[in-house]
């Protein structure tokens, strides 16, 4: 538990940082970053409200279970793609949707930074970013709730 | 194009993404109920026994199997590999086969076996996922990709060894494990990013091609240092095997046997390195590799001996019969690397030295059905039981029946007595030792021979004895562990009873593959 | 396919083929399956002929006691092998520090016989 | 000169780290030793795909001029991805050991041989 500065400077950044966050995952094909970094930076925000509120609070408002789930489906969507490449392209992992008209099927020029691009990696980006989010923040909200019950005792 | 053909040529990535997607679909299908997942994970792995089989017998006919992911083979330009690829020869396979024998050995004993255990949808997750990561590990064709399936291998293993988090010890040899196999791949990558650094390459066939007896240099010598260094001690070679029994015998009994072929994954690294990656120079006098193996293979060999005769602990003593048991596997390859990188040894002790790597890698599966059967029946009598220390264990052949006749077949075939299969390796090795120096056959033996006084004193003081009134009401080990050793024990006994057809069809094609690098090389500048 | 079944294991220098092995094993046993049959005239059940001699004391009621324990099993073998297990068992200390120590001293000799230093 | 100079930060911090696992007798400690030799084969990975006078390798909107190389970087990437799920791990270990044993220090927890 922190005071309430603490507090509500969290408040206040954490959709900044979660934005920011999504940011990066968004444009992974595009600059440095991508879903583990973007994802990253969402689970730390989420972190942030970790310590500044406490751990109770939020195993109210999220269960484990349910990260453990949306963890799951980020790696499905991730493998599902490189079979969905299997399946149009040919190969695992092919990039089927580069080339087309489809989402993201644009692409990339030497000068242009569309986000229209890249084909299957923005769709890859967010499987890996939900992941992310979902494992990370898992891991820190387990670690937390296992040591405050020990000091609780 | 028929649907088998289509198969067949998608098979490398789809034995490792099958098990993949099931790892990720566990914990949905985990919600339906107890049998649902269970039967779910039996047939996500018998569809990958199955693509291992199907690209078994297309590498057993003398193709390399090559895979690219995300392209077809065209957009590779020779010179330099741009996409991961995976590269399927014999020894590969061979490999698969055993992680996909093992694997479902461990699924189908684990139906009863974790029946009480909570937290049983991250087990089977975890245990895919291991399964990937070895799989990974055997068919890549990438150095950096090698050493991703590694760690995804050592960190699963590592999180299930943990598994019974309510058992100090269990957890202790967990971390030991996570640090070694951390600092160890932590090595191996350190080593890739010098041959990268040299070499420009990241692919196995490609840098084996660019290191030539006139580019050995010190880097070569370094990265090959750390290279085998930390596979050695991933692979549990003495004197760098201390986490090994703490390991396989604190962590559930399904998991040993997986672990098992996780350490053998790792022995396949040692092999590849030496004999792919490094195989055009090892013919240099200064890299006496050979000798390097068989004398680490004999330490191993002794020290498992050794420290498997005071254990009391029933499956931490089998850990050091396993340590024994790779100590032969080393032995083998070691006396025909030894032999093969001498130019002036004539081609006549050539053979000996293709028997004695026949030796050596007929061993590896062997060894994995013998050691794995042998932990199986660990398992069940402390899942009857409740009891590990062998002390306060007696006279549980009279419950325990099937169990019993399980625990000896493995026991003959531990200590290599005809008929059972570790008789025909241990022979091979044994013959060909000889060849090189006889006293290393000697010790061999040696060592077979405590091997058996091992077991057999298991024998007596866990399953022969007086009745003890604590043992009066123990039953049978469930259908489906009785089951997933009798997988085993009939796979021992077939091996044992034909051991040529085995040695034609598996071995021979792994020795092939590993003597003569350059097929494997050469296949990126259509050589194949 | 059954011809290459019943083929002899080559091994190079000797061969080994397990059906003959399993075949002589079926015959020594019928023989001593017949022996075995003849009995011996002179044994009575329930006699002192069948009672457990521990060198004349008497027999424990528990038989629980009768049963030899594993750390008891191969005493002597232990005890004169004493100095090698004791110097192994330190080896063994447990502890993940020494077991790097291990890996880096390895790393050291590798490199002596490779010659790097 | 100069240049080389990564190459012995990246000495310098393997052989830190391997002593601190070596020397050290609290678990946490044994952790961050293994941290700081990750980051010394990380930081060894992006020396290698160094290049002076470089520009970052995204192909679009790049200002011209050469570029450092990527494959390094990526390797970096992953290996950075594959610490985070180790340390996660080693670290839930501890937490376990020390529920056990109610100390961090490794001489006083139970392994070895009897």
């Amino acid at each position: 538990m922190m005071s309430k500065i603490v507090k509500t400077i969290a408040g206040i950044s954490f959709p900044f940082i979660t934005i920011y966050g999504l940011y990066v995952i968004a444009h992974g094909h595009l600059t440095p970053g991508g879903g583990f970094q973007g994802g990253a930076i969402v689970a730390s925000g989420l972190i942030l409200l970790l310590v500044a509120y406490g751990t109770d609070w939020i195993i109210e408002k999220i269960k484990e279970s349910h990260l453990s789930i949306l963890e799951s489906l980020g790696a499905l969507g991730f493998i599902g793609v490189a079979f969905l490449g299997l399946i149009f392209g040919g190969m695992f992992f092919t990039n089927f949707i580069a080339g087309t008209s489809m989402l993201f099927g644009g692409i990339p020029t030497s000068t242009a930074a569309n986000i229209n691009t890249g084909g299957t990696l923005p769709l890859m980006n967010f499987a890996v970013g939900l992941k992310v989010i979902a494992g990370l923040f898992a891991i820190v909200l387990v670690m937390a709730y296992a040591i405050s019950k020990e000091e609780g005792e | 194009m028929n649907i088998l053909d289509i198969l067949l040529q998608q098979s490398p990535a789809l034995i490792v993404a099958t098990p993949l997607l099931g790892a990720f679909l566990t914990p949905l299908i985990g919600k339906l109920g107890y049998n649902v997942r269970n039967i779910f994970i039996i047939i996500i792995l018998a569809v990958t026994a199955f693509l291992v089989f199907l690209l078994a017998s297309d590498v057993f006919s003398g193709n390399i199997h090559t895979y690219v992911f995300g392209g077809t083979t065209s957009t590779v330009l020779s010179n330099t590999v741009i996409r991961i690829l995976f590269e399927v020869d014999g020894l590969s396979i061979f490999m698969a086969i055993i992680t996909v024998i093992l694997s479902l050995a461990a699924v189908i004993y684990s139906w009863a076996f974790m029946r009480e255990e909570t937290g049983q949808d991250k087990y089977y997750t975890l245990l895919l996922l291991m399964t990937t990561g070895m799989f990974g590990m055997v068919l890549t064709g990438d150095l950096f990709n090698f050493f991703v399936f590694l760690e995804i291998t050592s960190i699963a293993s590592c999180a299930l060894i943990a598994f019974w988090t309510h058992k100090a010890k269990a957890v202790e040899a967990a971390f030991n494990y996570m640090v070694i196999s951390t600092i160890g791949a932590l090595f191996v990558l350190l080593s890739i990013a010098f041959l990268y650094g040299k070499y420009d390459a990241l692919n196995i066939a490609k840098l084996a091609s660019r290191i030539t007896p006139v580019s050995f240099s010190f880097i070569d010598k370094l990265s090959l240092i750390l290279l085998l260094a930390a596979l050695t001690m991933k692979a549990g070679i003495a004197p760098m095997h201390m986490w090994l029994p703490d390991a396989y015998g604190r962590a559930p009994a399904s998991i040993s046997i997986i672990l098992v072929g996780a350490t053998q994954a790792s022995l396949y690294g040692v092999f590849r390195i030496c004999f792919t990656l490094y195989g055009n120079v090892i013919q240099i006098p200064e890299v006496s590799l050979g000798w390097i193996m068989v004398i680490l293979g004999l330490i191993t060999m002794l020290i498992g001996v050794f420290m498997a005769m005071i254990q009391i602990d029933f499956k931490k003593l089998i850990a050091y019969g396993a340590l024994a048991e790779l100590g032969y596997m080393f032995l083998g390859v070691g006396t025909g690397l030894t032999i093969l990188s001498n130019p002036q040894l004539s081609l006549a002790s050539n053979s000996f030295a293709l028997q004695a790597m026949k030796g050596g890698i007929f061993h590896i599966i062997n060894d994995a059905l013998d050691v794995g059967l042998l932990f199986l029946v660990a398992g069940a009598v402390y899942y009857a039981t409740k009891e590990s220390s062998l002390n306060n264990l007696g006279g549980i052949a009279r419950n325990m029946k099937y169990t019993t006749v399980f625990f000896l077949i493995g026991l003959l075939a531990v200590s290599g007595i005809p008929p059972m299969n570790g008789f025909a390796s241990k022979l091979l090795i044994y013959e060909s030792v000889y060849q090189l120096n006889p006293i290393l056959a000697i010790i061999a033996i040696l060592a077979s021979i405590m091997l058996l006084a091992i077991m057999v004193k298991v024998f007596y003081s866990a399953f022969l004895g007086p009745k003890i009134d604590r043992f009066q009401d123990i039953r049978e080990a469930p259908k489906s562990m009785l089951i997933a050793m009798g997988i085993l024990a009939s796979l021992i006994i077939f091996f044992g009873l034909f051991p040529d057809l085995i040695v034609n069809t598996l071995v021979e094609p792994a020795v092939k593959a590993i003597t003569h690098p350059t097929s494997y090389i050469l296949w990126l500048t259509g050589g194949v | 396919m059954f011809e290459q079944l019943l083929k002899t294991f080559d091994t190079g220098n000797g061969y080994w083929n397990p059906l003959v092995w399993g075949f002589a094993f079926l015959i020594i046993f019928l023989i001593i399956y017949i022996l075995r049959g003849r009995g011996n005239p002179s044994y009575k059940r329930g006699t002192e002929q069948t009672k457990v001699f521990l060198s004349g004391n008497p027999e424990y009621e528990n038989k629980e006691l009768l049963h030899v324990k594993a750390s008891n099993l191969y005493w002597g073998w232990v005890e004169s092998t004493k100095w090698v297990i004791n110097t192994l068992k330190k080896m063994h200390t447990g502890r993940a520090n020494d077991y790097i120590l291990w890996f880096t001293f390895m790393i050291a000799i590798f490199m002596l016989l490779l010659g790097v230093i | 000169m100069i240049a080389n100079i990564p190459f012995l930060a990246v000495m310098a911090m393997i052989i830190i780290g391997l002593a601190t696992v070596v020397f050290k007798r609290n678990l946490i400690k044994m952790v961050i030793g293994v941290s700081i030799i990750e980051s010394g084969v990380n930081l060894f990975l992006i020396t290698l795909g160094y290049r002076e006078h470089s520009v970052a390798p995204i192909y679009t909107a790049s200002p011209g001029g050469i570029m450092s190389y990527p494959v390094p970087q990526a390797l970096t990437l992953t290996s950075i991805v594959i610490g985070v799920a180790v340390l996660a791990l080693m670290l839930s270990l501890v937490i376990y050991i020390y529920r056990h044993y109610k100390t961090l220090d490794i001489r006083k927890l139970g392994g070895g041989e009897e």
